[in-house]
């Protein structure tokens, strides 16, 4: 067990790792292989040392789209079983099997992997939204030794575990699926051996979060999601901006910008500069949200269905470089991971600390904040043909 | 020209200020030895007003028309052209206290062994520390109740 | 709400004000809150007189009121009627609770019926007219300052802790309720009382009365005190004046403004 | 210099031979202090003769030397900080007991002054005892190499605090846009608030100067308090003061306290404050009330109290208004309705045993802030028992009171305000990492304007014109150098604050508070540690 | 006379002449106050006397040798070059003609001028005498005076001198020949001595410690003849008969205005020139201060000369600066002198020795201390005061005098030992310490 653990084993507060992420959305909605990230990701190798590497990809089952795709991990075959039984006696199955995977040169003794298509049985449910229904079982789960639910949403999937992105990609066959939405991540942890539960994306519904960085408010910020009724088992920060956005942007409504102010929200000073009505807003949303300012440095990738938010804390202390070709958004840590899968972007640019990166399904990607108003600081990109 | 700004509702009265303008102006500059060896030579120039609660520190007011200039006999008396101060030169002093006679504040005093051993009689009066960044009773009063400050000239007050 | 303006006479208008128009304010099921802020937009039009009809619970009636508006209420006002208080003159067609009058600074209160418990807290100005009885602790540290000086009077009687820790001003108890000779029945009357004075029309036991607390002869200023805010209260309430400052009334006092001298090893 | 023949105060003055014509029993009057003079540096100058309130120094005309009465010394210091040839000191009385772990000296001399005089023992500033001190068994945390930390020198550093009831989620209503031949559908990005705020106050720093009523100390030391509050961008407390003349211009920063007295409550205090506080209780005597004599009740006093010259100050025990916690509700709202709901309103308690629920029961009562003073907390006079043995110390009530506000889901409704002891920076940094919003100090405000902790404030002589009326004392105060002081000392907490802060990675104080992730104990038991709800250094 | 008159009121690109006739403390003041002003006026200053700049009331001092001739120096001797003044001593003005707007000396020159100012002090009274003119008869008020006694006195090792006069200057005079050791009898016809300054309480114990140090003083008696022998003085022989052998005699009088050159010019003269509060005499053009002039006195409220130096200094300040255009009035003068017998000052002030009709009269007397005070009020303000002995604080009580403040209902604190200010009215309180308009 030494090597395939699933669960946090220090139960560290806070896992801290350095990383390199990746993420790039088609508003087309047109579907792309897994072999252009897999290169992205890879080609930042430096920035991950082989202790956990993932991706997530939506779009993925259309023909379950409208069921809870679980991508669960499990210790063992006799934990699977288990599992299985507890999945059914909470949902309605539609199918199941093992997600598809080969052995791989350095991947020792993964964890049992499987897929499951589900609906919530109603008579569960007992007052809960359905969606909150799923967050409690999943949390549920993820609170046991043995099973660990990866991705829980619809139409996506998260592939994760120890090991370099490339390795992941092979024992996962990741470049043989297609999705309008991928992110990536390539991990650096610093202080655990790596546990598969821990790789990144992190997810919970249709959201996945990538992450690179530690947020020194990660204390107060956990504590503000568990008042809220979240459990936080993973120790990672990513595991808490997951829950936040959820909170924010789901259970609250917030939109990506406004859910990018709660977590990096304009210094007071520039508050006080801004009109009345803005003002009023936006110290607002400091005072309530206060809890959920992720301070120190962190650039993330926030995916759900339809919607990709990339942001990096409000003093930049963490790279994100971002690309717009035709309707695709780019967002990666390193510009050259852009250029090695889209030669050509019609532009670039680094995105100002606190300032979202958002791609939406339908919408023409555009230039963020304060660099769409000064094109001229983003450069129009010469050709490497 | 700085002058020595009073404000009485602040002077609690303890005369740290007339110990150190004693100080200031003995021979040694040494405090213990001001006032064990030279006390009878060396006055203070500053003086606590003192009535119930209420006490204030006195010393010359640097007065815009000093009658003690107007008075003085011997040319003693007179505006320091550096520093501005009304200061007595107690070389050409002569004791004649007609600067005591019309001083309205009272801040002049004899002092009847004109530093020691000459034993002369002189005039003895604030002289602003001269050349001093800030005079010794202003820098010694514990509660600000002396500040030294720019002060815009106003209308002579004799 | 409803809301209705007429103009119309009203019961006992204070003197000085001269009542143009009474705004009539249907109250029933409206939240005090909004109750509140709909007198005070009155007030702030400059209507001098309102009306609230089918009161039933709201508190904080009058309170942030610094106008000598006159509001009539028909109906229960909730506890704390006319806290903190500065200037109108709030008259109850019934009964009102608790609290009536809390650290009130000046205006008048009068109550046709009887009051609940705390009436005048820390009272530092104005008047209270209870027509009926009052429940515990009425006249609890009053002070007051100067000029002012805080007046309640009681038609019926008052239940325990009267006037309890007392610093000034002035508490008249008539017990209209009252048999013949029976004593009044509050308990610790005038307890920790150090200023202000305390009249009693009948008989007390003495042991039920605080022992910081004296009785004193009356003199001719209370005499005087007695006419005028007994006689008040005969006004607001039709009653006979000269029967009931007939007597006899009996004063208490404090015996020392420093009941708590000693307390301390020092 | 003349000589000085006269005193230039007039205390009322217990020479040391009345206490020697006194038959006593015990050393209930043996000196607790030696003066020890100087005499090679002593230059007769009386400084410490006109300084000393208490009549310890004297001046003896028949061989012109200043002499002591030392078993009048309180040990403030006036005299050693103003002798201008450091020719003073004053140490403790070396006098000792047999030494019994029980029965300590203290012990025997409490029983022979009560014996003595029949009265409860009285004291002044917070509880003395050894009680463990929790902020500093805790130990904070700083960023190395998987976080960067952050130069405030350099990059912004936020402690500006907003303290009131916070909407536990913000409405927003989506501003329509077009969509072409979709017709409209809703932005994105472009959102309306609906939500309504609460009235908040703003804090450039997270400190607030805790309640200190006009009249258990001096209007020269409120003075200070009020134009530091200022000056610095924070709020001071009238305490159950009532709000002096001159402290009108500085409402904007003043928070007016409503205790049990309602002194000098009245419609235009109200006003002109910027928040209410309602004070239930205070760290140094949870549960009583509290006695201004009459002989302090001057005639500024008393005007500003509203009560006539000379009479007793008596705060009740409990507010007769509040005997549970639906009259608090009353009152809270009596408060707001008499401020149109322009002001937060506070309610001040001091740290009990069950103060967890009591929060959460003030919190659903509708205080906007809570403030809670602890065991050690307290400025004024005291009795002795009251203030060494009730309530419990402030950081486990904070931890407490945080924890079982967000267990709840209400934490949000109110904000966290704590005092009792609060020494230094680095106990904010805590009492801010263990779930508090603001702090407040009293203590150490009182110590940044000349304080010297003699604990006798409650005999009116303050040394330092701090806890004083006499107006030969209070101008000892100047309160341009107090507020100067207490500016100062704002500014150096909030730079160590900030140095802390950046330390830990983190450039805005909400991502502190109630971040115990910072936080590690030192020498504690586990019991003591789950209190805290951190962990042990090492884990 | 009509031509002369634009002279009066140069044009503005004229430099205007200014000539002040007389070389004391009304020509400095004169000076020092014009030049802050003005450093165009082209300034001559004309003395009889040879003499740079000295003191006179500084002569006693001299003449006592308790200072070396250079202290007598009043101002530096860079005095005229520095203020840019034109000195013309020992040369007399001899006519002023106020129509040719001139002024001609006994050398004959002739100094035209815009302005003038005559500050040509007093004379010594030297009564006509038998046997005056013989050595050893001197005057005491100039420079001349005392280095001619001296002189006589070293010569003619004097040992006993009779000094006429028990007033400032006689006793001044007779105090600074106490301190060359010489036998002084002192020959006063009043009945007392000081009488003009001091009361009777004071007068006596300043004579009494005149006594005390050896002289002999003579009280209602007068010289009325000098004797002499071979030319030199041998004794004089007073009123009751009596002959004092002496060789030295000094006439300590008192001085008489020398108001002559003003009266032959036409000017309005009483005892001296009579003056407006600008120190103008009834000519345009001239104007006159010092001991010359009849100045206002705001004790008794008129004009009068008071001839002590500080009034000479700020008269001459007065008509230095109006005479270059700045609109000064002066307040007045008081009456006031110091005097200090055997090492015990006494100052008075305006009418210290008022009699007590009329007055309200404090008063407190420690003879053997050599203390006295003693406080004349009139109507609620101080009019006089007289102390003897501890005198460090009595500029406080010229300055209650000076601005006529009321002082009822702090009567008694006039006469502690140490007047404080607190003492006094807040508003006069808050007014000293504020010195020029500074706040308390």
């Amino acid at each position: 067990m030494a090597w395939c653990a699933i669960e946090n084993r220090y139960g560290d507060d806070k896992v801290s790792s350095a990383c390199g992420l990746f993420g790039y959305m088609d508003t087309s909605g047109a579907l792309h292989a897994g072999t252009r990230i897999i290169d992205a990701i890879c080609n930042m190798q430096e920035r991950g040392n082989g202790l956990g590497s993932g991706y997530a990809a939506y779009g993925l089952y259309p023909e379950f789209s409208e069921h809870y795709a679980f991508h669960v991990m499990c210790r063992d075959d006799a934990a699977r079983q288990e599992l299985d039984g507890y999945l059914r006696r909470h949902f309605a199955v539609v199918h199941d099997e093992p997600i598809p995977h080969r052995h791989v040169q350095g991947i020792l003794d993964p964890p049992v992997v499987w897929r499951y298509f589900l609906l919530p049985l109603s008579a569960q449910m007992v007052g809960r939204s359905e969606q909150d229904y799923i967050v409690h079982q999943v949390m549920t789960i993820n609170a046991t030794e043995s099973a660990f639910v990866v991705s829980s949403g619809k139409n996506m999937g998260i592939f994760k575990g120890v090991g370099h992105p490339e390795q992941i990609a092979e024992f996962y066959q990741v470049q043989d699926y297609a999705g309008y939405l991928w992110t990536a991540h390539n991990r650096f942890p610093t202080n655990t051996p790596g546990w598969w539960g821990g790789a990144h994306p992190f997810g919970l519904l249709d959201w996945s979060v990538v992450h690179n960085g530690e947020i020194s408010s990660y204390g107060i910020n956990r504590r503000y999601i568990e008042m809220h009724g979240y459990r936080c088992t993973m120790r990672t920060d990513t595991e808490v901006i997951a829950y936040a956005a959820d909170l924010v942007m789901r259970r609250h409504g917030l939109s990506a910008e406004m859910g990018s102010a709660v977590f990096a929200p304009p210094l007071w000073s520039e508050i006080n500069a801004l009109p009345a009505g803005e003002q009023r807003a936006m110290r607002l949303i400091r005072q309530t949200y206060g809890q959920l300012l992720m301070n120190g440095p962190f650039a993330i990738i926030v995916a759900r269905n339809g919607e990709m938010l990339g942001l990096c804390d409000r003093i930049h202390l963490r790279p994100m470089v971002a690309a717009i070709k035709d309707s695709v958004l780019y967002v990666s840590s390193e510009r050259a991971a852009i250029h090695l899968v889209e030669p050509q972007p019609d532009q670039t640019w680094t995105p100002l600390g606190g300032e979202p990166v958002i791609a939406r399904l339908g919408e023409r990607p555009r230039v963020s904040g304060s660099a769409a108003l000064c094109v001229t600081a983003t450069d129009k990109e010469p050709s490497y043909a | 020209m700085k002058r020595i700004v009073i404000h009485e509702e602040h002077c609690i009265g303890c005369r740290l200020c007339e110990v150190h303008c004693l100080v200031q102006h003995s021979r040694s500059r040494d405090i213990i030895k001001a006032f064990r060896t030279e006390r009878d030579t060396v006055l203070p120039r500053v003086h606590v007003e003192e009535s119930g609660p209420i006490s204030f520190a006195l010393q010359c007011r640097q007065c815009v028309e000093p009658v003690c200039i107007e008075a003085c006999i011997s040319g003693a008396m007179h505006r320091d052209e550096i520093t501005g101060a009304v200061v007595c030169d107690e070389a050409k002093c002569v004791g004649c206290w007609m600067c005591i006679m019309v001083c309205p504040a009272g801040s002049i005093q004899q002092n009847m062994t004109g530093g020691g051993a000459s034993g002369r009689h002189i005039a003895s009066k604030c002289d602003l520390c001269y050349g001093a960044e800030v005079p010794a009773c202003v820098a010694n009063c514990p509660n600000e109740a002396l500040t030294y400050e720019e002060v815009p000239e106003a209308a002579p007050q004799e | 709400m409803p809301e209705q303006r007429l103009t119309d006479t009203v019961l006992t208008a204070p003197e000085g004000v001269h009542v143009v128009e009474q705004v009539v304010l249907e109250s029933r099921g409206v939240p005090y809150r909004e109750l509140n802020a709909r007198i005070h937009g009155l007030v702030e039009e400059g209507v001098s007189a309102i009306r609230l009809n089918g009161l039933i619970g709201q508190r904080y009636i009058g309170t942030n009121l610094r106008h000598p508006v006159h509001l009539t209420i028909d109906g229960v006002p909730g506890n704390d009627l006319g806290a903190f208080m500065d200037g109108p003159t709030i008259e109850v067609l019934g009964s009102a609770q608790d609290g009536c009058g809390n650290t009130m600074n000046g205006g008048a209160i009068i109550i046709h019926g009887s009051a609940g418990d705390i009436i005048g807290h820390s009272m530092r100005g104005g008047e209270i007219y209870v027509r009926d009885s009052v429940g515990y602790r009425v006249g609890i540290h009053m002070k007051e300052y100067e000029s002012m000086r805080p007046v309640i009077v009681i038609g019926g009687t008052a239940q325990h802790f009267l006037g309890e820790y007392m610093a000034g001003g002035i508490l008249i108890v008539l017990g209209t309720n009252l048999g013949s000779g029976v004593a009044h029945p509050s308990h610790y009357v005038g307890t920790g009382m150090h200023g202000g004075a305390i009249y009693l029309r009948g008989r007390v036991d003495t042991n039920l009365v605080g022992k910081e607390v004296g009785q004193m002869p009356l003199g001719p200023e209370d005499h005087l005190i007695l006419q005028r805010y007994v006689g008040e209260y005969c006004r607001y309430f039709r009653a006979d004046a000269e029967a009931l400052l007939r007597g006899p009334f009996t004063k208490l006092a404090p015996l020392t403004k420093r009941p708590y001298g000693r307390l301390y090893a020092y | 210099m003349q000589p000085l023949t006269h005193r230039g105060r007039l205390f009322a003055c217990q020479s040391i031979r009345d206490v020697g014509d006194k038959m006593v029993l015990s050393l209930a009057s043996a000196p607790a202090f030696i003066v020890e003079r100087d005499e090679t540096r002593c230059i007769a100058c009386q400084v410490c003769v006109r300084q000393c309130a208490n009549d310890v120094h004297y001046y003896d005309e028949v061989d012109g030397s200043v002499r002591s009465h030392d078993a009048q010394c309180v040990g403030c210091h006036r005299c050693v900080t103003l002798c201008p040839t450091h020719a003073l000191t004053v140490r403790t009385n070396p006098l000792e007991f047999r030494p019994h772990a029980n029965w300590t000296g203290e012990a025997l001399r409490n029983i022979y002054k009560q014996a003595e005089t029949g009265g409860m023992l009285l004291t002044g500033m917070g509880c003395d005892q050894p009680f463990r001190i929790y902020w500093d068994h805790m130990v904070l945390n700083a960023s190395q190499v998987t976080n960067p930390s952050i130069d405030p020198m350099r990059e912004p550093m936020e402690l500006v605090t907003y303290l009131g009831a916070k909407p536990e989620r913000l409405e927003f209503r989506p501003e329509m846009v077009s969509a072409g031949e979709d017709g409209e559908r809703p932005s994105g990005s472009c959102m309306a608030l609906t939500t309504e705020a609460s009235p908040q106050l703003e804090l450039q720093v997270p400190i607030m100067f805790s309640a200190m009523s006009y009249g258990s100390i001096s209007l020269n030391a409120v003075l200070s308090l009020a134009r530091a509050a200022e000056a610095a961008g924070t709020y001071y407390n009238t305490g159950e003061g009532g709000l002096h003349q001159a402290l009108y211009p500085y409402g904007a920063h003043t928070i007016a306290q409503v205790a049990s007295g309602r002194f000098g409550v009245h419609p235009q205090y109200l006003d002109t404050a910027a928040a209410l506080e309602i004070k239930i209780g205070q760290g140094a005597k949870p549960g009583i009330g509290g006695h201004l004599p009459g002989e302090k009740v001057d005639l500024d006093v008393s005007r500003t109290r509203m009560i006539p010259a000379g009479s007793d100050a008596l705060s009740p025990a409990p507010h007769h208004d509040i005997y549970s916690i639906e009259d608090l509700r009353q009152l809270i709202y009596a408060l707001k309705e008499a401020t149109g709901y322009r002001k937060p309103v506070s309610v001040k308690v001091a740290a009990v045993h069950n103060i967890a629920p009591i929060a959460s029961g003030i919190v659903r009562a509708g205080a906007d802030i809570v403030a809670i003073d602890g065991l050690r907390g307290g400025t004024g006079a005291a009795p002795t028992m009251i203030r060494n043995n009730v309530g419990i110390p402030i950081e486990l009530a904070l931890a407490a009171v945080d924890q079982r506000l967000r267990e709840e889901g209400i934490r949000h409704r109110a904000s966290l305000v704590v005092g009792g002891s609060v020494r230094n920076s680095a106990d904010i940094v805590k009492a801010i990492a263990l779930g508090a919003d603001a702090v407040y100090i009293a203590t150490s405000a009182l110590v940044a304007m000349g304080c010297h902790l003699c604990q006798r404030c409650y005999t009116g002589k303050c040394n330092w014109g701090i806890a004083t009326q006499d107006p030969y004392l209070t101008k000892r105060l100047n309160p341009d150098m107090g507020a100067r002081r207490l500016t100062n000392l704002l500014r150096a907490w909030s730079l160590e604050i900030k140095e802390m802060m950046g330390g830990m990675g983190i450039n805005s104080v909400e991502s502190l508070r109630g971040n115990r992730d910072h936080l590690r104990g030192v020498g504690l038991n586990q019991v003591e540690l789950d209190a805290l709800g951190i962990k042990s250094a090492g884990f | 006379m009509e031509n002369t008159r634009s002279v009066q009121t140069p044009a503005l690109d004229q430099t205007p002449r200014i000539v002040i006739v007389g070389n004391s403390a009304t020509a400095v003041g004169a000076v020092e106050a014009l030049r802050k002003v003005d450093q165009s006026a082209e300034v001559t200053v004309i003395s009889a006397e040879p003499h740079m700049i000295y003191s006179r009331p500084m002569l006693s001092h001299y003449l006592a040798g308790e200072i070396e001739r250079p202290r007598l120096a009043y101002r530096g001797a860079d005095f005229y070059a520095r203020h840019n003044v034109r000195p013309v001593l020992d040369d007399a003005v001899v006519r002023i003609d106020p129509q040719a707007h001139s002024v001609t000396t006994a050398s004959g020159q002739t100094f035209g001028w815009d302005k003038l100012l005559i500050a040509t002090g007093g004379s010594p009274i030297i009564p006509p005498l038998p046997g005056l003119d013989v050595e050893g008869v001197y005057a005491f008020t100039r420079l001349d005076d005392a280095l001619a006694i001296l002189e006589y006195a070293r010569k003619r090792e004097a040992r006993h001198a009779v000094v006429i006069g028990g007033g400032m200057i006689g006793i001044k005079a007779t105090d600074a020949l106490l301190k060359r050791g010489l036998r002084i009898s002192m020959v006063e016809l009043a009945p007392a001595i000081l009488a003009r300054s001091l009361d009777e309480v004071a007068s006596r114990m300043m004579s009494n410690l005149l006594v005390d140090a050896g002289v002999e003083v003579l009280l209602e008696n007068t010289v009325t003849e000098v004797r002499s022998s071979e030319g030199r003085l041998t004794g004089v022989v007073l009123r009751d008969g009596r002959q004092i052998a002496c060789d030295l005699l000094v006439f300590g009088i008192g001085v008489r205005p020398n108001a002559g050159l003003a009266r032959e010019a036409g000017l309005k003269v009483n005892q001296g020139i009579v003056v407006d509060h600008a120190m103008r005499t009834s000519h345009e053009g001239i104007y006159a201060a010092g001991d010359v002039a009849e100045a206002y006195d705001l004790v008794v409220d008129m004009n009068r000369i008071v001839a002590i130096w500080p009034n000479a200094y700020r008269q001459g300040a007065t008509a230095g600066a109006h005479m270059v255009g700045v609109e000064r009035v002066d307040p007045g003068g008081v009456a006031m002198n110091t005097v200090e017998v055997c090492g015990v000052p006494a100052i008075s002030v305006g009418n210290g020795n008022a009699p007590e009709e009329g007055h309200q009269v404090l008063a407190e007397c420690d003879e053997r201390a050599h203390r006295y005070k003693r406080m004349v009020l009139r109507d609620g303000r101080l009019v006089g005061v007289i102390l003897v002995g501890d005198i460090n604080r009595a500029g406080v009580y010229t300055g209650l005098i000076r601005n006529r403040i009321d002082v009822s209902g702090c009567e008694d604190a006039l006469l502690n030992e140490r007047i404080s200010l607190l003492s006094l009215p807040d508003q006069y309180r808050k007014h000293v310490v504020t010195g020029a308009g500074i706040e308390v």
